[in-house]
């Protein structure tokens, strides 16, 4: 029976119509995907079904009955829970704080936190997805946060639950993890969507795919009895090939080459006498479940992190060096979260992508910025990457996800520097997107760069990388190459490497 | 014709923020009243607000633009010599070789301050007393300073309190923290407290109305009623008989450029010394003995008997 | 004398604590206040109005209270509802305090600079009968208006409020990423602007004290910086009511003992800056600690 | 290069129909006076820009231009600079000893005491952000205590070592007309503060739209993190900008003092409070050089117009704050005329 049903939802923005008469049936004991490229609009869709946008037209039927939701507090009434692909949290509360907040457990006005902690607890034990109630939200890694998340919206008690790109930030521990909790709702008669751009969790996971493009319905497919291929023509009308590359194994002298490097935090030594190399014209990539040290890792490499020990880039020992410095001894760094570190979202594409090298030549003359030529460039690299925007004077802020990624990209291999420095390349990326932006890494890569990539993706990591190394509690514990490289050995270094091997 | 002439005060801040201000605005009134022209107030906040009051004044052809305290001495320095058809009157404060137009009515503070002193000292049970100043800034010396030597004079054995300032943000419209003071004050045993500090007067006559057998003086207007039975006396500056008189002078041509105004001349006053002290509302009015007294060191000061250092001048 | 001296401080801490109060609901509930200094000046005022015109003290304070929530009003629609600036809505209302306060002094009362009125008295001062006992412990304690003693309940009242009960969560969770909360079902804006009311009613208590705690007058401008003294406080104590009250507690005592240094001959000029002074050099001490850890630690 | 131009026509608007409801609103006020709204008016606008009136504004303009400016620079790049009193009291002060006590020919005199006055002001800031970047103590409560402390110093001296025993004030001797900023320049109301000051807009408006600099402090304002991780050395920024912002309140300090009263007057520089209104214009303008300026400028229109019509028309002196205090609450409010746009 169907549980949920979206009819002709229309929604604009201006002159930009994001959703488009789209409708969208789901049944109680389903697990429904919405696809589409970046900016087909899923998350408008999922923020009209949940009370954050307001429909131009169209109605939500649920249990057959028209919902009018004029707030999220509509929606959650009506039973409907999201996860939203942008965290919804309090960075200075603690978990059970985040996780009971507007629905406290509690005598009168008190909280009570005891009720509260046990809830976060059992829930989590519920659903596999622990985390202890007291940690501040701002100390957790993004994993772990991404835990929290689930857990909020089970905690609600929805009847429909909405995920947008869940997984995105999940190891393939917690992501086999959360599957296994959404068909163990989905047996209980719950409704569950989940937007994604992950063609094999569809196919492991959903029952039935509504595929969006550029905000209209493009079809809704029975997973059973459809392919990744034609999933991937109903979104972007054309086939993708998967990124097949030679692996490579250069023998130049590396290009970046770390000695014991360790970053400590307190007592404790988050990332633990590290030591690894990589040479012109490889993709070396990093693998490791979330809180295992790889971002702090890449900090230390990159100078936004005090460390111990050595980095070489070039052949030019850089470690006491500034993040400018490094820059211009040839690292380039696309950080994982765009948001909040890649871009300043706030300014425009032209703007994103000159700076850092305002001050060179091409940008500027005598201190006075050459606008023009700045201009000119971003409207290149737009073109170059693809990157769907109005302008280059829009604010990056402005753009999908998918599209930021290309920016930053765009801005980083710009630079020309030997070596490239890669957190979570397509996270929340479209598949089109993703075989662009895997395709010019390759070709960066042949033209002799080198390459480091941290991927909680496996799959993006096996197709990228030409050699793996696997990060576990601070150390790197396996450096795995040819047929070693492949998701089962992968996953049980990941693991601390003990079973099996 | 004549209702289109005006004389304009102008006054360094609102005129509510001080008593003295108030006078002056009576006394150009009664000024103007006595020629049939108008009276015009401006009231400035600062610097250039001040300054652009009396140019205005200046354009608005005022005969007479009269300017009360230290803050015009360089603005009717400035603008003087370039208008030598107004006649200006700065109250307070002298410019050194000041041009024909301009004349200035300064008191001498220290006289009255120093009766106060003395009054306070011999009405003193406790054999303590205090003054308590607005801001320290020399020019209220002559009255805390006067305050301490009148009541070292009236009385060797009396304890004089060092000089409290009110400071803070707003040091001439803060009650609160002169009533602060002014408890600090009664606690180390004064029970006679001068208060100069404007419109934080207030604070000081509540503190000695709370407590029994303490008494303050007040400061330029009869402030006895401000607190009934808890102010002894006050000390008048005759702003509001002195402005009108000086102006009627300078239209007669009889003004000299420098005029100053102490007991002599009536500028200054202790309530205590008036004919009509019985009416005042003082405590001060029931105490005969200390009147004479006070009216003796009056007529010592007049004479020239007692010479009272003024403290700006040190 | 010491006893005098930490009474005093009471006394002259309360408005600002109140204030200050308010300040720190506004600040968890993500809208800065800097407007309490005009809210506590319309509290005074309406307070001594209201004294004059009811006779009574009690109609007096609530007066003060309910008419300073209105005049909150602009900053809990215009700042919390809609999106306006409070910095620039807060420097506008304290304009229109000062601005208003004098105009309706001479426009209701006839009177520039100060409103003194034999039928306004001050708030009256209790005891505390248990505690006049004890020796010093009494002298500090006892003889303090009503409202002295209600504003350190309310300090521990107002932290229970913000972390043991649920408004006081979701007001955290509002001041911190308002969309989070706005996603989980908290009407964001009620709250904010209802916290802003209050506070605007905290304001009025804090100007009632200050007009009839103890001096049971009003002057113009009477509050004399008392309002940015309470953002000061609210800023060190990090929004966190003990945390503010320790702060106000530092002023107040700086600021008594600053009057004591006068009169050992200390120059008033520095003896007025000894709060602010003593408060910078803490901050350094303490940041010099924690460098010094940091410093070890790596 | 932001896609800005459409955005600033409609904020444009959004000023223009914010301060037409603050006239109407002010109106219903005067008229409850019983005086006539027109009259109150024309006065002020006569005030403002007629006669001596411009002259008088754009003198005005000077100091709170600088400190908008002051303020805009450093909330452009992240940091909120609360410490413009005492900046312009240091500044001030190091100014008018430098005009009064340094042994060089007046014009000299002059020019060496605005260098002073920057280097003044500008340390006075910079001491501020080091305190943030070493001791965590923030910009903007550093930057604020600060300004107390300068207070009451800089009122000690000017009441006991450096006092002018002539006068009846804490203030200091009179700085000699040689060493005075000239206040007419080729016979035309322009004096020399204004010059300097509306040079120093120019350049810290195209130091906003085209320098690298004023290109990276923006970015840097946007996003820190991001603009740390692409480069920018945000400690030493901080330090550059914590100084300019305080350099240029001590300009503003010393403009006043070389410029309009000539000597340092315990309390004159801060009696008018051209931080706060300085601030409020920074803050309504989002901290844009440009807009800043203009606000700046409508302030001070505003606030010798006002003084104008209170003479003109003898209504009550408080009614031009009420007027100017609507006229600010009905701008902060744009965002409730304008609210529409925002869904
Ligand atoms: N608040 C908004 N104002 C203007 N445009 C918007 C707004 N929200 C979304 N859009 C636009 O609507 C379109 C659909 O966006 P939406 O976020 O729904 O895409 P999506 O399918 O979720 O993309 P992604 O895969 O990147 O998450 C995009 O072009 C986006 O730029
Ligand atoms: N002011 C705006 N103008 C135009 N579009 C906007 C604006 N604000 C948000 N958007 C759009 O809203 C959409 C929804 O934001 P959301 O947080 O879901 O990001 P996203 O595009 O899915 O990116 P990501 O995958 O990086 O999280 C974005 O695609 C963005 O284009
Ligand atoms: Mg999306
Ligand atoms: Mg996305």
């Amino acid at each position: 029976m169907t549980l949920l049903q979206m009819k002709g939802i229309t929604k604009r923005f201006g002159s930009l119509v994001a959703n488009d008469g789209v409708s969208l049936s789901v049944n109680g004991g389903e697990i429904h995907a919405v696809m589409g490229e970046n900016g087909a609009g899923k998350s408008t869709l999922m923020n009209i079904l949940y009370g954050l946008l307001k429909p131009d037209a169209g109605e939500i039927l649920i249990d057959g009955k028209a919902m009018d939701f004029s707030s999220p507090l509509g929606a959650i009434a009506a039973g409907v829970g999201m996860v939203h692909q942008t965290f919804r949290q309090f960075p200075n509360l603690t978990v059970w704080e985040n996780l009971v907040f507007h629905n406290e457990p509690g005598n009168g006005p008190f909280v009570s936190a005891d009720a509260a902690r046990d809830f976060v607890r059992h829930l989590g034990k519920k659903h596999g997805l622990e985390i202890d109630p007291d940690s501040r939200v701002r100390d957790l890694a993004v994993g772990i946060r991404q835990r929290l998340e689930i857990l909020k919206a089970l905690s609600r008690q929805a009847r429909i639950l909405v995920l947008d790109e869940p997984t995105a930030v999940l190891t393939p521990q917690e992501r086999d993890s959360l599957f296994a909790a959404m068909r163990h709702l989905a047996a209980q008669g719950m409704a569950l969507v989940l937007v994604t751009h992950k063609i094999p969790e569809v196919v492991a996971v959903t029952d039935r795919i509504t595929v969006m493009r550029d905000g209209r319905l493009s079809g809704t497919l029975i997973t059973r009895e459809t392919s990744e291929a034609e999933i991937i023509r109903a979104m972007i009308g054309r086939n993708v090939p998967p990124t097949v590359a030679p692996k490579m194994t250069p023998t130049a002298e590396p290009m970046l080459a770390v000695r014991n490097l360790s970053v400590r935090k307190g007592d404790i030594a988050v990332v633990d006498n590290v030591s690894f190399d990589v040479r012109p014209g490889e993709i070396v990539g990093i693998a490791g479940v979330s809180g295992n040290g790889q971002p702090q890792l890449i900090s230390a490499v990159t100078g936004l992190e005090a460390a111990t020990g050595e980095v070489v880039v070039a052949g030019r020992d850089v470690s006491g060096l500034s993040i400018a410095q490094r820059r211009s001894a040839g690292i380039s760094y696309v950080p994982e979260d765009r948001h909040l570190t890649g871009t300043a979202p706030a300014a425009s594409i032209a703007e994103n992508i000159v700076f850092g090298r305002h001050r060179g030549a091409a940008a500027s003359k005598r201190g006075f910025l050459r606008k023009e030529a700045i201009r000119a460039q971003a409207r290149r690299l737009i073109e170059q990457f693809r990157v769907k925007a109005a302008s280059e004077q829009v604010p990056v802020g402005s753009l999908s996800g998918g599209n930021m990624q290309k920016v930053v990209i765009a801005r980083e291999i710009e630079h020309g520097a030997p070596l490239i420095v890669i957190e979570e390349p397509t996270r929340g990326v479209d598949v089109g997107a993703i075989e662009f932006i895997h395709k010019t890494l390759i070709a960066e890569r042949d033209k002799g760069r080198a390459i480091l990539v941290v991927s909680s993706d496996l799959t993006e990591l096996l197709a990228l990388s030409d050699r793996i190394l696997v990060m576990f509690e601070g150390r790197i514990n396996a450096g795995l190459t040819g047929s070693d490289m492949n998701e089962n050995t992968i996953g049980t270094w990941m693991m601390g490497g003990v079973q099996g091997t | 014709k004549a209702e289109d002439v005006s004389y304009v005060l102008v006054t360094p801040s609102r005129i509510g923020v001080n008593k003295f201000l108030g006078l002056g605005k009576t006394g150009i009134e009664k000024a103007a009243e006595a020629q049939g022209v108008k009276a015009r107030i401006f009231e400035g906040t600062d610097p250039s607000t001040r300054r652009q009051n009396v140019q205005a004044a200046i354009d608005m052809k005022a005969p007479i633009v009269a300017v009360m305290g230290f803050e015009f001495g360089d603005i009717v320095a400035d603008l003087a010599p370039e208008n030598p058809e107004t006649k200006f009157v700065i109250v307070d404060t002298c410019i050194p070789e000041a041009p024909e137009n301009v004349y200035c009515a300064v008191f001498r503070e220290q006289e009255a301050a120093y009766l106060a002193g003395a009054e306070a000292a011999l009405t003193s049970t406790s054999k303590t007393v205090g003054v308590i100043g607005a801001l320290d800034i020399p020019f209220l010396h002559r009255y805390t300073d006067s305050f301490a030597l009148g009541a070292k004079a009236a009385r060797a054995d009396v304890n004089v309190l060092p000089t409290s300032w009110i400071g803070g943000d707003n040091p001439f419209q803060d009650p609160v923290r002169a009533q602060t003071q002014a408890a600090l004050q009664l606690s180390n045993g004064a029970d006679r407290i001068y208060a100069v500090a404007a419109g934080s007067n207030g604070g000081v006559f509540k503190a000695v109305a709370e407590k029994e057998g303490a008494m303050a003086i007040g400061l330029d207007v009869n402030q006895c009623g401000d607190a009934p039975g808890a102010i002894l006396d006050s000390t008048l500056k005759r702003v509001d008989v002195v402005l009108p008189a000086t102006i009627d002078g300078i239209l007669k041509g009889s003004a000299k450029p420098v005029v100053s105004f102490g007991l002599a001349e009536g500028g200054l006053q202790l309530l205590a010394t008036a004919d009509d002290v019985a009416s005042s509302g003082c405590v001060i009015a029931g105490k005969p003995e200390v009147i004479t007294q006070i009216k003796d060191m009056q007529a010592k000061i007049i004479s020239g008997e007692i010479a009272i250092p003024d403290p700006m001048a040190q | 004398m010491i006893d005098m001296l930490l009474s005093q401080v009471l006394d002259l801490m309360t408005p600002v604590l109140l204030a200050a109060m308010a300040g720190a609901l506004c600040e968890r509930a993500g809208v800065f206040n800097i407007a309490l200094e005009g809210k506590m000046l319309v509290g005074a005022f309406v307070a001594v109005a209201a004294s004059i015109v009811f006779g009574s003290p009690v109609l007096a304070v609530l007066a003060a209270v309910v008419c300073t929530a209105i005049f909150a009003l602009p900053l809990a629609l215009g700042g919390a509802r809609f999106g306006g600036d409070p910095i620039v809505i807060g420097i506008g209302l304290n304009l229109l305090a000062s601005g208003l306060t004098t105009y309706l002094l001479s426009a209701l009362f006839g009177v520039t600079g100060t409103l003194v009125d034999p039928t306004v008295t001050a708030l009256p001062r209790f005891g505390l009968v248990a505690l006049a006992e004890i020796p010093v412990l009494g002298a500090i304690l006892g003889g303090h208006s009503a409202l002295v003693y209600l504003s350190w309940l309310l300090v521990v009242a107002i932290h229970v409020y913000l972390f043991r009960t649920r408004w006081g969560l979701r007001l955290r969770g509002i001041g911190e990423v308002p969309s989070a909360a706005a996603a989980m079902g908290a009407n964001v804006s009620r709250y904010q602007t209802s916290v802003v009311v209050v506070a605007g009613g905290l304001c009025g208590l804090a100007g009632a004290v200050l007009a009839l705690g103890s001096v049971a007058l009003f002057a113009e401008n009477m509050t004399a910086g008392r309002g940015w003294i309470a953002v000061v406080a609210v800023m060190l104590g990090r929004a966190h009511p003990f945390g503010i009250a320790l702060a106000c507690l530092g002023f107040g005592l700086a600021d008594a003992v600053g009057l004591r240094l006068q009169g050992q001959g200390l120059p008033n000029q520095i003896t007025d800056i000894a709060p602010y002074a003593i408060t910078l050099l803490a901050m350094i001490g303490l940041g010099l600690r924690g460098a010094a850890k940091k410093m070890r630690n790596a | 290069m932001t896609a800005g131009s459409l955005d600033t026509k409609s904020r444009l608007a959004a000023i223009l129909l914010s301060i037409a409801v603050a006239v109407v609103l002010g109106g219903c006020v005067v008229l409850s006076t019983g005086a006539n709204p027109l009259s109150v008016y024309l006065e002020i606008v006569k005030g403002a820009f007629a006669g001596r009136g411009l002259a008088e504004t754009l003198a005005r303009c000077v100091p709170l231009v600088g400190m908008a400016l002051a303020v805009a620079i450093a909330l452009r790049a992240g940091l909120v600079n609360l410490g413009g009193d005492g900046q312009m009291l240091v500044g001030g002060l190091a100014a008018v000893l430098v005009a009064l006590y340094l042994p060089v020919p007046g014009p000299a005199r002059a020019a060496l005491a605005l260098i002073a006055a920057m280097g003044a002001g500008g340390l006075y800031a910079w001491i501020a952000a080091i305190l943030q970047l070493g001791l965590a103590i923030p910009f903007l409560i550093a930057s604020l205590l600060m300004s107390y402390i300068a207070r009451g110093v800089t009122s000690y001296l000017v009441r006991y070592p450096l006092r002018d025993p002539a006068t009846g004030m804490p203030e200091t001797h009179r700085v000699l007309s040689s060493a005075r900023l000239p206040n007419a320049i080729l016979d035309l109301p322009i004096s020399m503060g204004m010059v300097i000051m509306a040079v120093v807009a120019i350049a810290v408006i195209v130091n906003d739209r085209s320098g690298v600099n004023g290109f990276e402090w923006r970015i840097t304002g946007l996003n820190p993190r991001f603009a740390q991780y692409s480069g920018t050395n945000l400690p030493r920024q901080t330090q550059r900008v914590a100084f300019l912002s305080g350099a240029l309140a001590g300009l503003a300090g010393a403009l006043l003092i070389l410029g309009q009263q000539y000597r340092f007057t315990d309390g004159a520089l801060l009696a008018p409070g051209y931080t706060w209104s300085g601030l409020m214009a920074a803050v309504l303008a989002m901290a844009s050089p440009v807009a800043t300026v203009v606000v700046s400028v409508f302030f001070a229109a505003l606030q010798v117009g006002g003084f104008a019509m209170e003479r003109t028309l003898g209504l009550p002196a408080v009614l031009t704050w009420v007027l100017q205090a609507l006229i600010i609450l009905c701008l902060a409010a744009r965002p409730v005329l304008f609210r529409k746009r925002r869904t």
